[in-house]
């Protein structure tokens, strides 16, 4: 894929070979090995300056600090510090990252650039809602295209990061089932399963049961079948797999779990795979949550901060979290504790304080807006070539357990 | 499509090598009825870089840029000044777009910035351990109230008045599914804090008092003698900080006894964003280290006996443990931490108590300037740099009415406790070093006339 | 003060080491009368960020940005969209805080970034070889004459009345030192350009020819009679190229048999910025290599056999060469150099070709849609993305009145030949992808109001 | 001066030690080698896109491009591409610079910030004057502190580096030499100067000899004068010199050379070392070039852009490049060549199109205005503290040669 360019090339310094002064490129000189902060900092160095102001009677009682202890460096001491430090890490921008669950994708500078707009990074959650029109209609906007992307019925934007939006996924099928007075108390989830899947389901006070799956990697649809009752709550299923594969039976595995009373959640961490291509609305899923972190470009910044919006079914829309951003006549407004009655919201609650990642759905919104209809499309095309050609040429070599059980979505075992 | 490194040529030669007709041949296990077949629905093509800004940008113009006003909100974010290399910092490639730094051959840089930021938010907060970051201020409190719980193996959490109310909405959705029971109730407008109530409260089923420093309100007092009661009971005190500059003025919570402090570290490094993303701090006793979420960075020796780092005490977490983890949380805020602690570098010990000085001193200058308005009364007797007024007309009309003149004059409690009468004339007003004199003169004159 | 990191302990241990009994013996040297005893009369003491980001805001406030409204200046400065990841990258310390890369074995980044501008830069140009860049075009088209000099051992350059007049200001200055003479003329409101004059005036003297292409006026014309004359004559032609988006759509100088080509490379990654730091392009046949000024990246083995690559033909530099050098020329333009490269990387053939067509469609229209004003001409004949009417008013105040509401709508010819009546009614107008459809509404009906 | 912190640090993670798992923390895998461009892009990758726009009927005539050939990659191959060269580059955020005659210092991020505000990085140099007031209040701004700090009569903008700054310098003096019909020949430049020094004195049509130093790495005073005559034209002298120290006579070389009708150039490079406690234009300096890209903190950049505004004398003044700006009641002017000859202007005329290095004068204004007068001050002392310092660890390792000349001033030998 990227062969030297055939049309040839020439250094444009002739005599250059001649030079002679051989010494060795090599960059070893830029190891650099780096000492903690709490070794070189100290008390009284500091990197910022304050323009000088007089004190007067302080308000805070007998509460005065004494001690606090926290080491300063001087700025240009400070941005060698990190920079250092930085070099010591590995990461998208240095290479490929072929890894494990997560889609690490470029980050766009242009992403990094329209969260810095001050009309979106320097406005605060609480200011009046006729100062903050714009921010809400970028958050109704994304919430517009992932709702179209896949099919859903609606979208709850609050989510920190992914594990937070299965909680919100959960939460809402809690609400729902306890709405229509039917306590249940397990979750399914497939052993193969990321941890959060599990974590989040106990976290909601159900138990945990494991899926079977099949040799190929797949859901044991007469397995799960089987285990299916009016014990169950939900199923927690990651489609695209953790092994790379596409369920063939979803549709199947959603009917089967609605006509025992329970619903679908769908881990869409590897959504990347099939966006634009297939709508998990289409496969009889109940939520999802995205992460804007791996699917729509945001950074991932050394472990978050992430984004992870939960698509609801109709069926489950009513308990998405509070609060929300509704767009009627005059604008846009915020539905929160207040209003959601009025708005025919029953909400489970608040899951966060304010709005959820802002910083992130501008980011979103603007690779969504970048690749358009025809490039999202063209990620899953190429994440699956990609993935099925890495497969393909690995096979060889390595042993590929699910090689035969067909075509990888995003990553392969 | 500037982000596909893929030509058609490549495409079709790959197809080739995998044996496929054609792309649709990789998605053969889709259904059907569930592949598109054609773009989605009413989403454009491809666009340019001129023409996502322009887009985004007309969004980003609808809004008041708090900068460009006199700005004086708070209760939970605040507007601080974040130099110039932190925002540089945070953006190169290698911080930016690292993974998970569950590799730590290849992510010592994420795992010591981690390192570093959990001494500085232990110092911080007066604790003896940290960890590497929670999703925000009000997770990191629903947290805390799950933690104690495990802790004590008591369900019972009594909430302090002065907390956030956003922050009691999330521990009451969370409650309500984990079956732990909580103690509310509003707050007054009074100089006074709820301490009395709280410890008379305490009984043998509380896992924790929960205590917000400085609270919604601004009000500050000493947590000794909430910390004491808990601590006589068998119940831990956990106390949260949404804005930890005043920690570089007054004491920490960890000084004064409490078991867990978690806060909101937006103010040091992250700015408003709108709400998010921030950061979420997290410490406590050492004791309790296996009972806390979330990822923690710890130091090591590698194979040629240099120092290192590594996750650590990773059975705690969700990816070992599953069901049985102490929290869902995975993903958490790496790149917030990494801006909070290179804010909190540069500004070090020297730099954070000049800072909470000019805050405090613009906070108590401002303070003493509105309740001189007729008609206009202080509630807080002691602050940092976060009051509230009691204005002699509903503040939520008056907020508005101020934005009518390109003022952000501060948070309404009607907006936080909507329907909640007593406090609907209580103006909570935020003063940080950004505010500038003119600022200052311009609030006053337009609160006069709003208050009328 | 932010920026030092000594304290003053720091300070009077090291003054203790060194032995001196105050910072003022280290200063004894320094006459007496020459020190200054206070602070520098007037400059306020250290400021933070805040305030210098609103002294320097301020000022920035003053100004109309072109962003911000209908914009179509050119004239050797363009406005085109830059890549968000070209101003990340060069920011990254490593690239902006390098050095001038004398030690190769820590400067492998740069040298091999110069390597890639010099091939870059060669060929959209059509030479064989490039230095590393210039100052900026003006400078560059200055240091053309002089090697031209060099080359042919004579002294007389012919300009053409299309080369910018600031250019040929720098070279009437420079010769004035060099001795070298210089043939000029003003424009003239002419579809056809002044090649039949240049190639008359050629003679025995003549050192070179020097063109624009695209010229002031914005109009293209084959160099090859041109080029050809000179050679007979044994002189050169030397190319200006201040637009090089251009190259991307219409033939390059080199191709048409120009002996040095140089340009402003501003158009590519670089941005307005006020008129600089922009970076000059340089290029020129390869047997020529030894005449040309500043300095050149080229490939070489290092010790252990592996390609590497060094600052090379240093000879003809001052820093070797002192005053025989063929310019005095040192640092140059390295960091614009770089966002040139990044910006030409992206865009590649493929994107370098369709910016050029949008430029030049767009361009069509406006001057379509300019010229059917009633009284208003197209002075163009061919043109790429600037051209020039002819006003039935004089265009200087035209401009000022068009900047009255809100237009920045070219530049007069009044403004770059003051004096000239026979230019006074010309207005260059650029246009660029940057323009949009409303941007052209708005500049139509505008000099439609102001052309009356 | 990097002690640890005293009050000792402990990790906060207890148990951190007892994890086992002992791999390697070097950075090995991060050392990258990284191929040409033009052996990884191709003519028809490309990393931007454009919104389709129909193209109408060309206005070209017969010169449509057919051969081009410049190599493409898409966003993400860039970004890695240079990511990935830049690693290969030590630089000052790195580490320390210790070099010789380039003050290399800290590049503050709050000055790239400054640069990039709209308002001084997105006008036109040819805009109208009354829409960019605020850019030429910049410049004057910047001019005064200039001024103020060197005690000299004028300043000069527009050079765009030190050894521009060098040529507009000499040929002020030339222009003033001619204007008084006095036609010299000769410039004196000692062994010891940078390489720009002749070089500019020869281009400008002098003939350059050397001054002779004294052992101690000085301006030999005595030989100086002997030398002095009708002939010379200027003298060029580099204080602090290369070899660190500063002249102690400078005040009677400027003398002598004055009373023998020539005029004192100045190479400022080392500037840095006595801004703010000396004043130049105190010593009978008559041009001096400042580089802002070494005493006011603007980034090297791997070797440019850079910026060399001259500060000239009362003598020189009149015969300042255009244009330059000029304050009046209304607000700021620009003089150019059509309004020169009325301001009292015998301008030599122009150095460059526009107005020389914007971007360079909103950074180094950043940064005066950061320091102010104090810390300007303070940058000298520590400077000269500082090499003084490591003049004197190094004396019993290294051979100092000037070590007994008296106090280096910002660098030793
Ligand atoms: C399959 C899967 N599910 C869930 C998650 C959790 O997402 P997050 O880390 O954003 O909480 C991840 C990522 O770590 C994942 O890969
Ligand atoms: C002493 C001295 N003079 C002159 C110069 C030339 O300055 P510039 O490289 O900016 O042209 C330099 C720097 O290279 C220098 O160190």
């Amino acid at each position: 894929m990227t062969d030297p360019n055939q049309s040839g090339w020439k250094p444009t310094a002739p005599n250059a070979s001649a030079y002679d002064a051989r010494t060795t490129t090599g960059n070893r000189a830029l190891m650099l090995e780096e000492p903690l902060l709490f070794e070189i900092g100290s008390r009284d160095r500091t990197g910022v300056d304050f323009d000088d102001r007089a004190t007067g009677p302080s308000r805070i009682g007998d509460l005065a600090r004494i001690t606090l202890d926290l080491p300063g460096l001087s700025e240009p001491e400070t941005v060698r510090h990190y920079t250092r430090l930085s070099r010591q890490n590995y990461a998208i921008d240095l290479g490929l990252f072929p890894l494990g669950s997560c889609t690490m994708k470029h980050n766009p500078r242009l992403n990094e650039k329209m969260a810095r707009l001050p009309g979106f990074a320097d406005i605060h959650p609480l200011q009046p809602q006729e100062t903050v029109q714009g921010a809400y209609q970028l958050i109704d906007t994304l919430a517009h295209w992932l709702i179209e992307l896949t099919g859903m019925h609606s979208v709850a934007m609050s989510p920190k990061a992914g594990a937070h939006g299965e909680l919100c996924g959960i939460l809402s099928i809690r609400a729902a089932l306890e709405a229509r007075g039917d306590a249940r108390s397990v979750v399914l989830v497939p052993e193969s399963a990321h941890g959060t899947n599990p974590a989040t389901a106990a976290f909601a006070g159900y138990q945990v049961e494991n899926i079977p799956a099949t040799n190929e990697g797949r859901v044991d649809l007469a397995a799960l079948k089987a285990r299916l009752g009016p014990d169950v709550a939900a199923v927690m299923i990651t489609n695209p797999n953790t092994c790379g594969l596409f369920e063939p039976e979803m549709k199947a595995i959603s009917d089967a779990v609605h006509a025992a009373g329970a619903l679908v959640y769908c881990d869409g961490a590897n959504f990347n795979a099939i966006v634009g291509r297939v709508r998990p609305g289409d496969l009889g899923i109940d939520a999802m949550h995205i992460n804007l972190h791996k699917t729509f470009s945001t950074p991932h910044g050394g472990g978050g901060p992430g984004s992870g919006p939960v698509v609801l079914s109709e069926a489950l829309s009513p308990y998405a979290p509070l609060p929300y951003v509704e767009r009627n006549d005059g604008g846009y407004r915020l539905v929160e504790e207040e209003t959601a009655h009025e708005q025919g919201s029953d909400s489970f609650g608040r899951m966060v304080a304010f709005h959820g990642q802002m910083g992130m759905f501008t980011r979103a919104l603007s690779y969504i807006l970048s690749h358009g209809a025809d490039g999202l499309r063209q990620v899953a095309e190429d994440s699956v070539l990609n993935a099925n050609y890495v497969l393909r040429s690995l096979e060889d070599v390595l042993d590929a357990p699910f090689a035969f059980s067909g075509p990888c979505m995003h990553e392969a075992i | 499509m500037r982000y596909l490194p893929l030509s058609d040529a490549d495409r079709s030669s790959m197809l080739a090598i995998i044996g496929a007709a054609s792309i649709d041949d990789l998605f053969r296990d889709v259904p059907e009825e569930a592949r598109l077949d054609g773009p989605v629905h009413g989403l454009p093509l491809h666009a340019s870089e001129l023409s996502v800004e322009r887009q985004l940008g007309a969004m980003a113009m609808q809004n008041m840029v708090a900068g460009h006003v006199p700005f004086f909100l708070g209760c939970g974010a605040y507007r601080h000044h974040v130099p110039a290399s932190v925002d540089h910092i945070i953006q190169r490639g290698e911080f930016l777009t690292a993974y998970t730094p569950y590799q730590p051959e290849i992510a010592q840089g994420t795992l010591q910035v981690l390192f570093e930021f959990q001494t500085q938010v232990a110092r911080l907060l007066g604790c003896e351990v940290a960890n590497a970051s929670m999703y925000d201020g009000s997770t990191a409190c629903w947290e805390a109230i799950g933690m104690a719980r495990r802790i004590t193996r008591r369900g019972k959490a009594i909430l302090s008045d002065g907390l956030h109310p956003h922050y009691v909405s999330v521990a009451k959705t969370m409650a309500r599914f984990t079956g732990d029971t909580l103690d509310t109730a509003s707050p007054t407008l009074d100089a006074a804090t709820d301490a009395d109530r709280l410890i008379a409260s305490i009984d043998q089923d509380t896992s924790c008092i929960v205590v917000q420093y400085p609270d919604i309100l601004g009000r500050i007092d000493d947590l000794t003698p909430i910390a004491d009661a808990a601590h006589a009971a068998g119940a831990l005190l956990v106390a949260v900080v949404t804005e930890p500059v005043a920690l570089g003025l007054i004491k920490a919570p960890g000084e004064m006894g409490a078991d867990i402090v978690v806060g909101e570290g937006q103010s040091i490094g992250v700015g408003l964003q709108f709400g998010g993303p921030y950061v979420g701090l997290f410490a406590t006793r050492e004791k309790y280290v296996r009972q806390m979420p979330g990822r923690l960075a710890g130091e090591t020796i590698d194979a040629e006996g240099k120092r290192g780092f590594v996750l650590t005490l990773s059975t705690r977490e969700q990816h070992i443990r599953r069901e049985k983890a102490t929290s869902n949380i995975c993903t958490n805020s790496g790149l917030c931490a990494l801006a909070f602690s290179v804010h909190m570098t540069l500004l070090g010990e020297k730099g954070l108590r000049t800072l909470a000085q000019i805050n405090h001193a613009r906070a108590v200058e401002v303070a003493n300037r509105l309740s001189a308005i007729p008609g206009v009364e202080l509630v807080n007797d002691a602050f940092f740099n976060e009051f509230t007024l009691r204005l002699p007309v509903e503040a939520r009309p008056a907020v508005h009415a101020m934005v009518e003149k390109n003022v952000l004059g501060g948070v309404s409690l009607g907006r936080l406790y909507p329907g909640d009468a007593s406090l609907a004339n209580g103006l909570v007003i935020a003063v940080t070093e950004t505010v500038s004199d003119n600022d200052i003169n311009v609030l006053e004159a337009v609160l006069r006339e709003v208050a009328q």
